[in-house]
């Protein structure tokens, strides 16, 4: 009972729970028979908010202001000229993770300089590089879906023991992100700034310095998410990130990390992320129209965070 | 009679005759935060046509009380009556329609907002159509009757005037008469950033408004001024009153003594040592005195607060600390006094708290050695003995006395050999103090460099050398055997008396 | 109104200063727009912006900020067009409801201690559900006045010249001169003094919102009197381009600094750099990039000019 | 003669590889157009956001930029009427395309968009007599021509009754979009005799299934190469039959040249439709070898195909 109550109180609790009534109420919808396939499509799909969710969460730890808007660009530019460096060639697979890598780096570089530089809010500087960065897709293919090669195309679509390889991937890096938030040096520093910038400053902390290579860490991420999405999909689309614009906000939300900073939840994200593919799938699945699915997510991201953020004045 | 209008009461007052009741009436007021007795049994009263002086330590509980009287604080246990009633439901509201009006000790005005709306927020039932003109008239008339000459733009916003304008705004604002007359006005260090122009305009108004039948509270560590305008004079200490007597039976030298701390047994001080030799390892050339701390010293920052010595301290800080990468060695430690602003984490364990500061050391390529760090953290656990049953319980947990614990332990498991204090003893228990000085004597003695700034008069005597602050620079610089309560508070005085 | 040297003065300077830099970049580039009929086109969309603008800046008056500011406009527009026309009556009730829902919103963050930013964000997703029930496909028609309001032809000034105007004096007269203005202002500037004065936050921080609801209904408004229709994704950017335009008008995130001219002379900024651009033409390719860069060079110089106005301070 | 006219192209959005597609045929067409000296000048204009109300102001610049023609590719069909109608007061000739506009004094050049999706169900029924369930893939909610094609499928389905939408999900027009939707509704959905689709869409559902081992059913196609590849590879390895539908980007192209003829002076009715381009199991090979890897199956039109569809008008 103790123990009960103790695990009520984690907040990655809400978005598991969630996340677990949903999956119930669609699979009954079928008796039953399509747990296994329901459950294997929102881990591969769940996947992909995972590993964009866990940079925006990095982000958003930094504290109150901090947000990534640059992601969806990121995404698409990414997949994009990895893809094209790629031309089909499965040889040319690692050169083509390299690049998509360093457009990461490369776009969080510039929203860093911008922030710190102009000291523009991060959420108008990552949106103004969101617009350049989408521009410098556009301009180096044009929208042409160029395949993935053959080997990644099959690699991001198959499964491994029942379980899909972009599952297994999303689970290395929140075992990694995990691991650096609770573990490192870094992640202590993260969590500091992000609870008081002064603090950390006085603590002896580089605020700056943790703050640049945090907004590295979200677009490079980013960058990754885009390339396995577009390799995944059978090629990158100029539109392919702009749906993880909300989602990435909202999964970090509702999977209990502090919007005012320094605490951060990974666990919380694989509940949030399960819990927004399979609410679409359950109300897909009973008939809703795209209206009340909008106002039920809605609701939901407020109760869950009346529910679990709240705290009385 | 142009000082009838001015003071509408004095007549209503008068009319009672000899049976004055007390505008306002504490009794027996408690109030504490956590473990904090911030008031621990006060009954004061204040009659009409009386100013009051309070004085006492920093941290003795005048702004509590302050706050208490103007409703902005229910006590814990105790009752507040008004001209003779007792007020079981009293409040903000309940407090400024009997008159009661308060200059709070930090900046209490919208910066954003010009004086005119200032005065409109203040005065609640200035609304209604032309407001602006009337709330004009109002701030005009009483900037103009406080501070004559005062040059201050009313529809200025607050943000764009200086310190001094700001708190003379603030003070023709709690006496500015809007429908609800002032009659007791409280003012909490109301001359802080006056100079002595300024601050002899506003005693001479507090004098006539006093002598109209008005009251009014004055706190204040100018004793000079104290002693000179208010009819009565409360010595606090500790949340408790511990001397009130009339103004006429003070000298500053009693008051002085009267507020003092417990005189130090000679056990406390320090054996005079020769640091002539000894390196300098940090300097910083400012407006005043030149500061510079040599190994092995402790240096002293005193005066009264607020006078620049925590800003010293940041800049130290800064010049020693990068903000892109971290240093291999660092080279300083900080002990925090402002807790809440720049010194623990709020959602962390005490275990991380403690440790943030020593992560360096305690780290194997980047990775955190949990053992290690437990390990430490138990250590300073029973040095300085952290009142807790587990230090993975959160921060917030502890007493505010304990949270400072964590703090200092936190700068001095560090290998920096320059700690920085920001006044690091607020609410630690005598016992643990004279641990913690222990601590430092032995660890300047091994050859640390300890930056101390302090309030309190025991821990500055502790120090081998001291620079006195006034007005955000270095006035004078006392060492050995000068390093006595009695100068420094002379010293720190000085520019009042003067 | 005395105009002296204040800081609201030079907060304005700036952002008139950068509208003056671009209309005169934009006149050169294109002497057509000088002229009635060339005003009105430049400007007449920045109308619903502008309102949009005023509501968003007072949400962050009280120091929040409202991410549901597209999908609540686009959603009043779907109301407009439809409701509005058919039954004027149920559609002025279900805006005055939809107002009291924002004022509502501003009691429970601030009951709560909720973010502001992820409560809108879910109410985001709620007025976009909404807007997408009533206007499944886009349609509806404004009712007969609006369009009448909208195409009005003044003499002297173009109707969005003159209706920028009164938006701005009338914001102005609300936020800087009223009472509730001083009051919702305070609130952003020192909480705690205003509690302790002994007004209630509380219903501050709901007046705010509830007037924030009002400008952005009369946006959803004035937006389909200019489109003849609406669509549930009519306003969507106006969320991101409401805040830039607090930005550009001199207003800040926090400590209750905002200034409702500026803020009006910010959405006219922002649709002239739209304008600008074209007129530019600028290679398909990066036409979207440049609308980036263009708010990261008008950013840049309000820092610049704020760097300036310091340095003239201290001497 | 128009070789002083100047025509601008209003886009609201880039972001498929339709419309890349639809600029790079204005590109390459009316570039030649204009150094052959029929035009003046046919610049392309794009709105950095899908929205109506930037498409407005694009507009509204376009008037005050002096063109003597804009063709559009709107938004909305009726919140750009506003816009519309001052451009026509103003003298110019606006003839919208694909998404076209409701105002009376526009030219009209529309797909009938209501047939495509009825179209499909056609096809299935002449495919699967017996009917079936469908699983339906619509674009973007809140969108005419999601409506439009929806509505469209939905009166096919009444007049075919032996058919049953099973399911219905959003797939945005984009196929990973639509590959994620499909998976999350397919498990529970029974077996699925045909996909309904509205473009952009048929690949990623195609995935969606395959990822799901089940039996293929017919997915309609929507004219991309991936979709066309894919369905060439099913059609060698087991003679997998369907068909692909879509309006051709190069639609951008015919807008232009009936554009120019109306400054020509030529009368011109105001409502002009072109057929949709349809791909079926016999030109499949041919239309793919035509069609830019990652690109969309397209047909560019010349100056006569515009009179030819002006003459058939009248
Ligand atoms: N809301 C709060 N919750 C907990 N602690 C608080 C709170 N507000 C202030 N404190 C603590 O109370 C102390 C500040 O009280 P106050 O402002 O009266 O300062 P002080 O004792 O007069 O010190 P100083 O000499 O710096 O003026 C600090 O230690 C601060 O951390
Ligand atoms: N909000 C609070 N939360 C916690 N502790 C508080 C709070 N306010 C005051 N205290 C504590 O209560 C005690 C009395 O504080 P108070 O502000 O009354 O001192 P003071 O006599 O006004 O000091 P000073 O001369 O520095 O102004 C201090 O120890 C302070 O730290
Ligand atoms: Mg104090
Ligand atoms: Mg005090």
């Amino acid at each position: 009972m103790r123990m009960l109550g103790r695990i009520s109180r984690k907040p990655w609790m809400w978005s598991w729970t969630a996340a677990f009534v949903v999956w119930f109420a669609t699979i009954m919808v079928t008796g039953g028979a399509s747990t296994f396939d329901l459950s294997q499509a929102a881990l591969t799909f769940a996947a992909f908010s995972i590993i964009v969710g866990i940079g925006q969460m990095f982000v958003i730890t930094l504290g109150p202001g901090n947000i990534d808007l640059s992601v969806p660009s990121t995404m698409t530019l990414a997949g994009t000229l990895a893809l094209k460096l790629m031309e089909v060639d499965n040889a040319m697979i690692v050169p083509g993770l390299v690049i998509a890598m360093i457009t990461g780096v490369g776009v969080g570089v510039v929203n860093y300089a911008l922030i710190k530089a102009l000291r523009i809010p991060p959420i108008i500087a990552t949106l103004s590089v969101s617009f350049i960065v989408q521009s410098a897709a556009i301009w180096t293919n044009r929208g042409l879906r160029i395949k993935p090669p053959s080997f990644l195309a099959d690699f991001t679509t198959a499964n491994t023991l029942g379980v899909p390889n972009v599952a297994i991937i999303a689970l290395v890096i929140s075992v990694f992100a995990w691991f650096l938030l609770e573990k490192t040096i870094y992640g202590r520093w993260i969590s500091a700034v992000g609870q008081s910038m002064p603090a950390a400053k006085m603590a002896g902390i580089p605020v700056d310095g943790t703050r640049f290579v945090t907004y590295i860490f979200c677009a490079v991420l980013a960058s990754l998410a885009g390339y396995l999405l577009a390799c995944f999909s059978g090629g990158a689309a100029l539109n392919m990130g702009s749906e993880y614009l909300l989602m990435s906000i909202a999964v970090v939300v509702l999977g209990g990390t502090a919007v005012a900073g320094g605490d951060s939840n990974v666990p919380g994200i694989w509940g949030a992320s399960l819990f927004m593919f399979l609410v679409v799938s359950m109300l897909n699945t009973y008939g809703l129209g795209a209206g009340i699915r909008l106002i039920m997510t809605g609701l939901i991201i407020i109760s869950v965070i009346m529910l679990a953020g709240g705290r009385a004045r | 009679m142009v000082r009838a209008a001015k003071f509408p009461w004095s007549t209503a007052a008068s009319m009672t005759g000899d049976t004055l009741t007390a505008i306002v009436e504490v009794a027996d007021a408690k109030v504490s935060f956590g473990a904090v007795k911030a008031l621990d049994g006060v009954t004061l009263a204040i009659m009409p046509g009386e100013c009051v002086g309070v004085v006492g330590h920093n941290g003795a509980g005048k702004s509590t009380i302050v706050s208490v009287i103007n409703g902005g604080l229910t006590p814990h246990q105790g009752n507040i009556s008004s001209d003779g009633e007792r007020l079981a439901r009293y409040g903000i509201g309940v407090a400024r329609a009997r008159g009661v009006r308060c200059v709070f000790q930090e900046l209490s005005l919208c910066p954003n907002l010009t004086v005119i709306e200032n005065t409109r927020i203040l005065h609640r039932d200035l609304g209604g159509f032309g407001w602006r003109k009337r709330a004009r008239k109002v701030i005009e008339r009483s900037l103009d009757l406080v501070f004559p000459g005062h040059g201050i733009e009313s529809d200025r916003s607050v943000g764009e005037l200086s310190i001094a304008e700001r708190q003379m705004v603030e003070i023709a604002m709690a006496f500015s008469d809007a429908g609800v007359a002032p009659r007791l006005v409280i003012l909490d260090e109301p001359t802080s950033s006056l100079d002595a122009g300024l601050a002899e305009q506003m005693l001479g108004y507090v004098r006539r408004f006093v002598d109209a039948g008005g009251s009014v509270i004055f706190i204040s560590h100018i004793l000079n001024e104290i002693l000179t305008t208010a009819s009565r004079i409360v010595v606090m200490k500790d949340g408790r009153i511990v001397a009130d007597r009339r103004s006429i039976d003070w000298t500053e030298h009693s008051v002085v003594e009267s507020m003092g701390s417990v005189a130090k047994g000679e056990a406390n001080r320090r054996a005079v040592r020769d640091l002539a030799g000894a390196p300098v390892v940090v300097e910083q050339i400012g407006p005043g005195l030149p500061f510079r701390a040599k190994r092995g010293e402790v240096v002293g920052l005193a005066g009264l607060a607020g006078h620049g010595q925590t800003r010293m301290l940041m800049k130290l800080h800064a010049a020693e600390t990068s903000d892109w990468l971290a240093r291999r060695e660092a080279t300083v430690a900080f002990v925090a006094g402002d807790r809440r602003l720049n010194g623990v984490f709020e959602l962390w364990s005490i275990l991380k708290n403690f440790s943030i500061g020593s992560l360096g050391d305690l780290t194997n390529r980047g990775v955190v050695d949990v053992a290690a760090e437990m390990e430490r953290a138990t250590d300073w656990k029973r040095r300085i003995d952290i009142r807790t049953q587990d230090l993975a319980n959160r921060i917030l947990s502890l007493s505010g006395g304990n949270q400072q614990k964590v703090l200092f332990a936190r700068a001095l498991s560090t290998r920096a050999p320059v700690v920085l204090m920001d006044d690091p003893m607020r609410g630690v228990d005598v016992g643990t103090k004279q641990e913690v000085y222990e601590i430092i004597r032995q660890q300047a003695a091994s050859g640390r460099t300890f930056v101390w700034y302090s309030t309190e008069m025991e821990e500055v005597c502790l120090c081998d050398r001291v620079y006195v602050f006034r007005d955000g620079a270095i006035v004078a610089e006392l060492e050995g055997d000068a390093v006595t309560e009695g100068n420094i508070l002379a010293v720190s005085f000085r520019g009042a008396a003067a | 109104m005395r105009l002296t040297y204040s800081a609201e003065a030079v907060r304005l300077a700036i952002p008139a200063l950068s509208l003056t830099v671009l209309l005169a970049a934009v006149f050169w580039l294109q002497p057509r727009a000088m002229s009635y009929v060339g005003l009105n086109l430049l400007f007449n969309l920045a109308v619903p912006i502008a309102l949009a603008t005023i509501a968003q800046m007072l949400i962050m008056a009280v120091n929040d900020l409202d991410l549901s500011m597209g999908t609540f406009v686009s959603f009043v527009a779907c109301v407009a067009a439809t409701f509005l026309r058919d039954t004027p009556l149920l559609g002025t009730l279900i805006l005055a409801g939809v107002v009291g829902v924002y004022a509502a919103i501003g009691i429970v963050i601030h009951l709560r201690n909720l973010p502001s930013i992820v409560v809108s964000l879910g109410m985001s997703f709620v007025w976009a559900g909404l807007a997408v029930l009533l206007l499944p496909a886009p349609g509806g028609q404004p009712p007969d006045w609006v369009r009448v309001l909208m195409t009005a032809k003044p003499p002297f000034a173009p109707m969005a010249i003159i209706a920028s105007i009164v938006i701005a004096l009338v914001a102005h007269l609300l936020v800087m001169r009223s009472s509730l203005g001083v009051l919702i202002r305070g609130v952003g500037g020192n909480e705690r003094s205003v509690e302790r004065a002994g007004w209630s936050v509380l219903a501050a921080r709901a007046a705010a919102y509830g007037l924030a609801g009002v400008f952005a209904v009369l946006a959803g408004i004035a937006l389909v009197g200019l489109t003849t229709s609406a669509d549930a994704n009519i306003a969507l950017r106006y969320t991101l381009l409401s805040i830039a335009g607090v930005i550009l008008g001199g207003g800040e995130f926090i400590g209750g600094r905002v200034s409702p001219i500026g803020a009006v002379i910010g959405a006219l900024t922002l649709t002239l750099a739209g304008s600008f651009l074209s007129f530019l033409r600028i290679s398909p390719d990066w036409q979207i990039g440049a609308q980036g860069a263009i708010l990261i060079i008008v950013l840049a110089l309000r820092l610049l000019l704020a760097r300036i106005e310091k340095r003239e301070k201290a001497r | 003669d128009t070789s002083g006219k100047k025509i601008a192209l209003s886009n609201n959005y880039a972001g498929n590889s339709w419309r890349q597609a639809m600029l790079t045929s204005w590109d390459k067409v009316t570039g030649e157009a204009v150094k052959a000296g029929v035009v003046a000048a046919a610049d392309a204009f794009t709105t950095a956001e899908n929205q109506a109300t930037e498409q407005a102001a694009q507009i509204q610049n376009m008037i005050l930029q002096g063109y003597d023609a804009i063709v559009l590719n709107a938004a909305s069909p009726t919140a750009l009427n506003g816009a519309v109608k001052e451009a026509c007061d103003a003298g110019i000739t606006v003839v919208s395309f694909d998404g076209i506009v409701t105002e009376p004094c526009a030219w009209r050049i529309a797909v009938d968009f209501k047939e495509m999706g009825r179209s499909q169900v056609e096809y299935l029924s002449k495919k699967l007599p017996q009917g079936g369930n469908l699983l339906e893939i619509r674009g973007l909610a809140g969108v005419f021509v999601d409506d439009e094609i929806s509505a469209g499928i939905h009166e096919g389905v009444k007049q075919f009754p032996q058919f049953k939408i099973a399911g219905s999900v959003h797939g945005d027009w984009a196929q990973d979009v639509a590959q994620k939707a499909v998976a999350g509704i397919l498990p529970s959905l029974p077996e699925i005799a045909g996909v309904v689709t509205q473009g952009g869409d048929g690949y990623g559902a195609a995935q969606a299934i395959a990822a799901a081992k089940r039996p293929m059913p017919i997915i309609v196609m929507g004219n991309r190469e991936d979709e066309l590849k894919w369905w060439q590879q099913q059609k060698e390895a087991n003679g997998y039959e369907t068909m692909s539908v879509s309006i051709a980007p190069g639609v951008s192209t015919l807008a232009f040249w009936v554009a120019q003829q109306i400054l020509d002076g030529k009368e011109v009715k105001k409502d002009l439709v072109v057929p949709f381009l349809r791909i079926d199991q016999d030109n499949l090979e041919q239309n793919l070898a035509n069609t830019q890897a990652g690109g969309v199956a397209n047909v560019e039109y010349a100056q006569e195909d515009a009179i030819k569809v002006i003459e058939a008008a009248k």
